[in-house]
């Protein structure tokens, strides 16, 4: 199989190589992807669209259908992961193990039983984990301006490099700090599995559904400049908030389709316990 | 010969997407490894994305944000393009990094009921419980 | 609201499947009713799309509102008009009859099935639709992660059939993104027409062959054109029955479809036939496709792989068909798509009504199935002689085509490869008539035994299996005027 | 010759196909008896209806649907289509009364299934006869070999599993592999593929291409039972005798007969066969089936393996008749399609109703058969004279046909043909007949009380042995069709 493989891959980069002949020199202005339609994008996007960053007014405005279409991608990713993983009708496990804070003794309770919840115990995962209270409590910490950050990307795509799908990790990303510092249970008890599953179609429904009102004002989809009747602004900047919802529900859609995603693969779909 | 060696300069970008590519099929054909093999696909297609980004740069260009300019009023000066970078493979881009991160997803969730069904990833000892079968 | 036909095919499907998704949540019952509304709605779109293009021609849809090189814009023209039809229509009379087997297997996860279901139509329906190149990449991967996740959902050497699948797949879609991107740096442009537009004085050029041939392969790996075949077979086998009749007479076509796109609209006949030499080599390839998928399905014991093979098959007819050059060959080959497409779904559904009844498929558990289950049979049969090609059905007609342009086009080896693999097909299909004809008690004269009950699926799966037997017959009497009124304008007058 | 379009041709062709549904909801035997014999009936009466307007000269035609450029699915009903019409039309009466009588005494197992393709069988049959095109009749060909494939198989034993492979690795082998191919040439040459008087590849190709089409149609559509692709037809034999009886003895074989007729008449046209000289050779395939055929009859102690041989070696009359490209020959050959059906039907009802009534199948064990049931032999003694062509039957007139027609193309040796094979007919038959009567006391096996099969099946054969007779003296609608049909071919 070796052998099949390094002929077959030598013979591809051979003919790249032969292909790549022809191509324009690296970062020489005048090839002809320089040349076409990006100047139009530079020059026309401030008129047309009221925003700074080219990058994203390309992206949600210009080509926004293709977003659309990349946000659907992450949900059908994030519903493939539930569909292929996640047993559903969650069994209690058989044996719980309890560690008691102050002296650290751990303690494994049979056949389902439990004891009931209080400081004195806390429920840990089958597999030992050592108590580390540094590192809870900086996660504690460190979350909510994690969280902040986030928002801060999302919201200033206009204006610096960000968008909804980096801000929309970056809102995942600190969910599944807390399931990685605390333990699964606590980031579930925090962002329901329920609430996660509803929030992602939510997200990309808000960018589907502020392209279909669109249409529904008479412009063709994903036509911003038609909200403008209905955000009574001129259809120019009409543009610039219609990015803005659809930066808003791509964020969404990417944080709950992370978090989605880490809650199936690390439990294995039984979301009784994570890495 | 003698305007061989500056071509190959010239265009170095392409030998290493080239290169990286290939090292990311060889790893997805011959790597007997599940998850070696998911590895060799998004090495696989982080060239891919290497290479449209090595696309849009220019030289002298500087990233396509217009400083100092808010709201479309026509006080802000003309701007021509020749020192922004392309920002069209900067999006396309985009697309394929979620692409990426969506198939990884979806490959790690398969790997995981492989594992499940087979107690292995390595694929000839799947092939032999299945040919036992 | 008729001009907004084109943006209602995608988006209603797109909005439907995240309803769905919700809906699981809240309450299921309401699942399945979305999706049947959803995909009438796109049948109903399509159709209606489908009779505007008969009488205006082209009709450019721009989304977002920008012009089509700086936006997206839908290109609907007559090629893309009645694959749009075919595909609304498999979708919608296969969820019908998916409704009560997902019942039998997955009751606790419909309602996720049908959002991806849902999904995956509107990703293939976006790749007919779309005039832009990148666009297509995406949602190629749109369809192409639904199906990974429809097909694993099956027993359990499905998962690893998939992952095998999923790898070939990604490297097909990024194979393709790579063949755009090379066109990108060479014209600058990703929309379809603008790039037809600017190659010309390029296509000498080492970086458009190379663009061309990287395209090609990832839509051959994609669409398992023979040497890239391996991950079919076993990836259709072993998914669910009402996953696999979605997906067996979809994916592979519409990749075909792609490949006429690429062939036809972005490298113009011009360049494939005329500059490249490319011609005879893959018609080469098309009838090894056709022999050894006839021969590997001859060597199969159970149903579903026996009909996978079949599909590789097919796809050889279809990309000979394309690759002959010639006007009667790609008429054939654009006929084939509508034919094969409702051909396989016919059959795959009976396979869907056998397992749901009998809960196998290999040779074994088929014994007396004509008496058990005549109407299901007996679609069956108009479904393998459709496959054979015998007349009065469609399969007939477009091999009808096909072998006429490997006449012209002096290609005996494709015509040999056509009639080789109908004969097979006729040993196939009447190996398993024999096994479900003569009951398990054969040994003997047929004279003392009760006749056994007649053990029908539920008429929710055999009214849209009896509904497509009989689209099977009409669009055969049919052909003339699809082919008058449709194909004839799907194929630019540069191919003689 | 004017043409009129009336929707009678597709109406015959769909009487059966319609009432398929009927019998199979019918709830007991009698309905769907009944049903059968109204679908009989009235497709008969479409057919006879027919007649006086086809005498006349015109052309009925109906076109269904316009499927390519130059080719439709059309009928158009001409003398010749007329004659093979009437003929099986008129036959499924009688085969129906025939298979109660077969069926009931036998207590046979799922018999709506086998009324169903027997209808099924009919409407090929008479779409084959009315095709206006090769396309059509293609369609109705394919029909009929998947339709009958379940009667051949009717048993369900392994026997009779064998012999449905065979059956189908010959029909539908030989026509998906050489006919399809063969049209879609043709197809290709001439644009066309609607049968003309002087057929439509007049001129279009060489030499050598005409040559091998021809082949490939002749020894493509097997059904003739040409030589080569022959051996379907005694495994054929495994089937219940009323299907053997009407398939095998009237209208498969007729049908395959048949197109091979339409092959040398509408498509190729005798001008440009005459031209080429290729009827000689299709003379000696046709003479040698003839010779070996009725050499393998002589040997054959199962008697429906007998009159399956004896059926490959008359086919190959009525190809020999057409292959003389002589007028006189041609209507010969033509009127030997009626005769032969009458005659070896007559044969299969008696071997059938033998079987029916003494359950025997051997020749050997048949000796003094006679006297036990006399009227099924008289029966079987009167269709062997229509076979060999013996003056007081009607195979006596085409035999005549065809013996002047060699004298007109001047073909000596195939005189002698003629005339050798109708004496070893007569060595296949009389012997059996006169040992049935007029055997020695101590070898008859059968005690001499009169025992006949049921009514059912006694009727039907006496019928058909009658009709045989009064072809000779009045065989007016054939004799007229068939002269007919060779004036409007070479017109004379």
């Amino acid at each position: 199989m070796k052998i099949i493989g390094l002929i077959i891959t030598i013979m591809t980069g051979g003919f790249l190589v032969y292909a790549a002949g022809d191509f324009p020199a690296w970062s020489d202005p005048s090839s002809p992807a320089s040349t076409y339609l990006s100047p139009y994008y530079i020059e026309k996007a401030i008129e047309e669209t009221s925003v700074p960053n080219i990058v994203t007014a390309v992206l949600a405005d210009y080509r926004g259908f293709d977003t659309m279409f990349e946000a659907t991608v992450i949900f059908s990713a994030g519903l493939v992961c539930f569909i292929l993983l996640r047993i559903m009708g969650r069994k209690e496990p058989e044996t719980r193990h309890y560690r008691h804070v102050l002296t650290g003794v751990t303690v494994t309770i049979k056949e389902g039983r439990k004891i009931p919840a209080s400081e004195e115990f806390e429920r840990i995962d089958d597999l030992w984990t050592p108590p580390e209270l540094i590192i809870k409590t900086a996660c504690r910490v460190l979350i909510p301006f994690l969280q902040l950050f986030g928002l801060y990307v999302i919201a200033h795509g206009h204006y610096s490099p960000g968008g909804g799908f980096q801000g929309g990790v970056i809102l995942g990303a600190s969910i599944i700090l807390l399931a990685i510092s605390h333990d699964l249970r606590t980031a579930t008890e925090r962002m329901r599995e329920k609430v996660v599953a509803i929030l992602c179609p939510v997200g990309v429904a808000i960018y589907a559904g502020t392209g279909a009102l669109c249409l529904l004002l008479g412009a063709n989809f994903l036509d911003y400049g038609a909200l403008a009747s209905v955000l009574h602004v001129d259809p120019i900047t009409a543009r610039s908030h219609g990015i803005l919802m659809v930066e808003i529900g791509v964020g969404i859609a990417v944080m709950t389709t992370m978090i989605w995603i880490y809650n199936n693969i690390s439990s294995a779909g039984k979301y009784n316990q994570g890495l | 010969m003698a305007e061989l060696i500056p071509t190959i300069i010239a265009k170095y970008n392409y030998w290493i997407y080239i290169t990286l590519m290939m090292i990311g099929l060889y790893a997805m054909i011959a790597k007997n490894n599940l998850v070696k093999k998911i590895l060799g696909m998004s090495i696989f297609q982080t060239a891919i994305i290497l290479f449209y980004v090595s696309i849009g740069v220019k030289k002298g260009a500087t990233i396509p944000i217009l400083e100092g300019v808010h709201g479309h009023g026509a006080a802000h000066q003309a701007v021509h393009a020749a020192d922004y970078v392309n920002p069209l493979p900067h999006v396309l881009m985009l697309t394929a990094i979620v692409v990426g991160v969506a198939t990884l997803g979806v490959a790690l969730a398969l790997a995981i009921r492989v594992y499940n069904r087979y107690n292995t990833l390595e694929e000839d000892e799947i092939l032999a419980q299945i040919r036992k079968k | 609201m008729s001009q907004q036909y084109p943006a209602l095919l995608v988006i209603v499907p797109l909005l439907s499947a995240f309803a769905i998704s919700i809906a699981g949540w809240m309450n299921k019952r309401l699942c399945f009713p979305i999706a049947v509304t959803a995909l009438g709605v796109a049948a109903y779109s399509s159709i209606g799309l489908l009779f505007r293009v008969m009488d205006e021609g082209v009709i450019v849809y721009k989304l977002g509102g920008w012009a089509p090189p700086m936006g997206i814009a839908y290109y609907i023209d007559h090629l893309n008009a009645i694959v749009l039809v075919v595909v609304t229509i498999v979708a919608f009379l296969n969820v019908i009859s998916a409704k009560k087997s997902i019942e039998q297997e997955f009751p606790e996860k419909a309602a996720p099935f049908y959002a991806l279901y849902v999904l995956m139509v509107t990703g293939l329906l976006g790749i007919v639709v779309t005039g832009d190149a990148f666009n297509l990449y995406v949602l190629l991967e749109i369809a192409a992660l639904t199906g990974y996740g429809l097909l694993a959902m099956g027993e359990e050497r499905a998962p690893l059939s998939t992952l095998n699948y999923l790898y070939m797949g990604t490297i097909g879609a990024c194979f393709y993104l790579l063949g755009v991107g090379y066109l990108y740096i060479v014209t600058g442009s990703l929309n379809m027409v603008d790039i037809a537009r600017l190659l010309p004085p390029l296509y000498q050029s080492k970086a458009v062959l190379a663009a061309f041939i990287i395209c090609m392969v990832g839509v051959w790996l994609k669409m398992a054109f023979f040497p890239l075949h391996a991950w079919l077979p076993n990836a259709y086998t072993h998914a669910t029955s009402s996953a696999s009749s979605l997906i067996a007479p979809l994916v592979t076509k519409v990749m075909v479809y792609v490949m006429i796109r690429l062939m036809l609209t972005i490298f113009t006949p011009e360049f494939v036939f005329a500059t490249l030499a490319l011609q005879n080599i893959v018609v080469w390839l098309a009838v090894i496709a056709i022999v050894m998928g006839a021969i590997l399905a001859l060597a199969e014991r159970n149903l579903k792989k026996m009909l996978a093979f079949i599909i590789v098959a097919e796809v050889g007819y279809m990309v000979g068909g394309v690759w002959l050059g010639n006007r009667a060959g790609m008429t054939g080959a654009i006929l084939h798509i509508v034919n094969d497409a409702l051909m396989t779904l016919c059959v795959f559904l009976v396979v869907g009504n056998i397992v749901y009844k009998v809960k196998g498929y290999a040779f074994e558990d088929l014994q007396g199935l004509f008496r058990k289950m005549p109407f299901t049979m007996g679609a069956f049969v108009v479904g393998a002689m459709s496959i054979i090609g015998v007349p009065p059905t469609c399969g007939f007609f477009s091999k009808w085509y096909l072998i006429l342009g490997g006449l012209q086009a002096g290609h005996y080896g494709f015509v040999a490869a056509l009639i080789f693999s109908s004969l097979v097909s006729v040993v196939l299909f009447f190996r398993i008539f024999e096994i479900c004809y003569y009951e398990p008690f054969s040994d003997h004269h047929g004279h003392d035994h009760p006749p056994q009950p007649m053990a029908e699926a539920p008429p929710l799966m055999v009214v849209p299996l009896l509904i497509v037997a009989v689209i099977l017959i009409l669009v055969g009497l049919y052909t003339g005027d699809i082919v008058n009124h449709i194909i004839k304008f799907a194929i630019p007058e540069g191919l003689v | 010759m004017e043409t009129i379009t009336s929707i009678k041709p597709l109406l015959a062709v769909l009487v059966s196909l319609l009432v398929t549904p009927m019998l199979l909801s019918s709830r007991n035997q009698n309905v769907r008896e009944g049903w059968t014999f109204v679908a009989a009936a009235i497709k008969l009466a479409i057919v006879a209806s027919m007649v006086p307007a086809v005498l006349h000269g015109t052309e009925i035609v109906y076109t269904v649907a316009e499927v390519f450029p130059g080719v439709a699915i059309k009928f158009k009903v001409d003398a010749f289509g007329m004659l093979f019409a009437l003929v099986s039309s008129s036959l499924w009466i009688v085969t129906t009364i025939y298979s109660i009588g077969y069926m009931r005494g036998l207590k046979e197992h799922s018999q709506t299934r086998y009324f169903c393709f027997f209808a099924l069988a009919l409407s090929a049959t008479v779409g084959v006869a009315f095709s206006a095109n090769l396309f059509t009749l293609y369609l109705f060909y394919e029909m009929l070999s998947f339709a009958t494939y379940p009667l051949v198989a009717h048993h369900q034993d392994r026997e009779a599993r064998r012999s449905g492979r065979k059956y189908l690795l010959y029909i539908v082998g030989t026509s998906i592999g050489l006919v399809l191919p063969a049209m879609l040439i043709s197809y290709n040459l001439a644009g066309t593929l609607d049968f003309a008087s002087q057929g439509f590849l007049a001129g279009t190709g060489s030499k050598t291409l005409i040559g091998i089409l021809l082949f490939m149609f002749i020894f493509g559509f097997a059904k003739a039972g040409i030589m080569p692709f022959h051996s379907w037809l005694p495994a054929a034999m495994v089937a219940p005798t009323p299907v053997s009886a009407l398939l095998h003895a009237v209208a498969v074989v007729k049908v395959g007969v048949f197109c091979v007729v339409r092959i040398i008449t509408g498509v190729f046209g005798t001008d440009l066969l005459l031209s080429f000289h290729f009827g000689t050779p299709i003379i000696y395939i046709a003479s040698f089936t003839i010779l070996v055929g009725s050499f393998i009859a002589l040997s054959q102690d199962n008697l429906k393996r007998l009159l399956a041989f004896s059926t490959i070696a008359q086919l190959s009359y009525i190809v020999l008749g057409v292959a003389l490209l002589s007028p006189k020959g041609m209507t010969g050959g033509m009127l030997h399609i009626a005769m032969h059906a009458f005659g070896k039907i007559t044969l299969f009802f008696c071997a059938g109703a033998i079987f029916v009534a003494t359950g025997k199948k051997n020749i050997s064990e048949m000796i003094g058969i006679g006297r036990r049931m006399p009227v099924t032999l008289t029966a079987f003694f009167i269709a062997s004279l229509s076979i060999i062509g013996m003056p007081p039957c009607g195979g006596f007139l085409s035999k005549w046909y065809l013996v002047l027609g060699t004298l007109e193309a001047d073909q000596m040796l195939i005189l002698f043909v003629l005339l050798t094979s109708s004496l070893l007919n007569a060595a296949y038959f009389m012997p059996f007949v006169y040992k049935a009567f007029f055997c020695t006391p101590k070898e008859a096996m059968f005690e001499n009380k009169v025992q006949e099969a049921p009514l059912c099946c006694v009727v039907p054969l006496v019928i058909t042995a009658f009709i045989s007779i009064i072809m000779l003296f009045y065989p007016q609608p054939f004799f007229g069709l068939a002269s007919l049909m060779v004036k409007n071919i070479t017109g004379l």
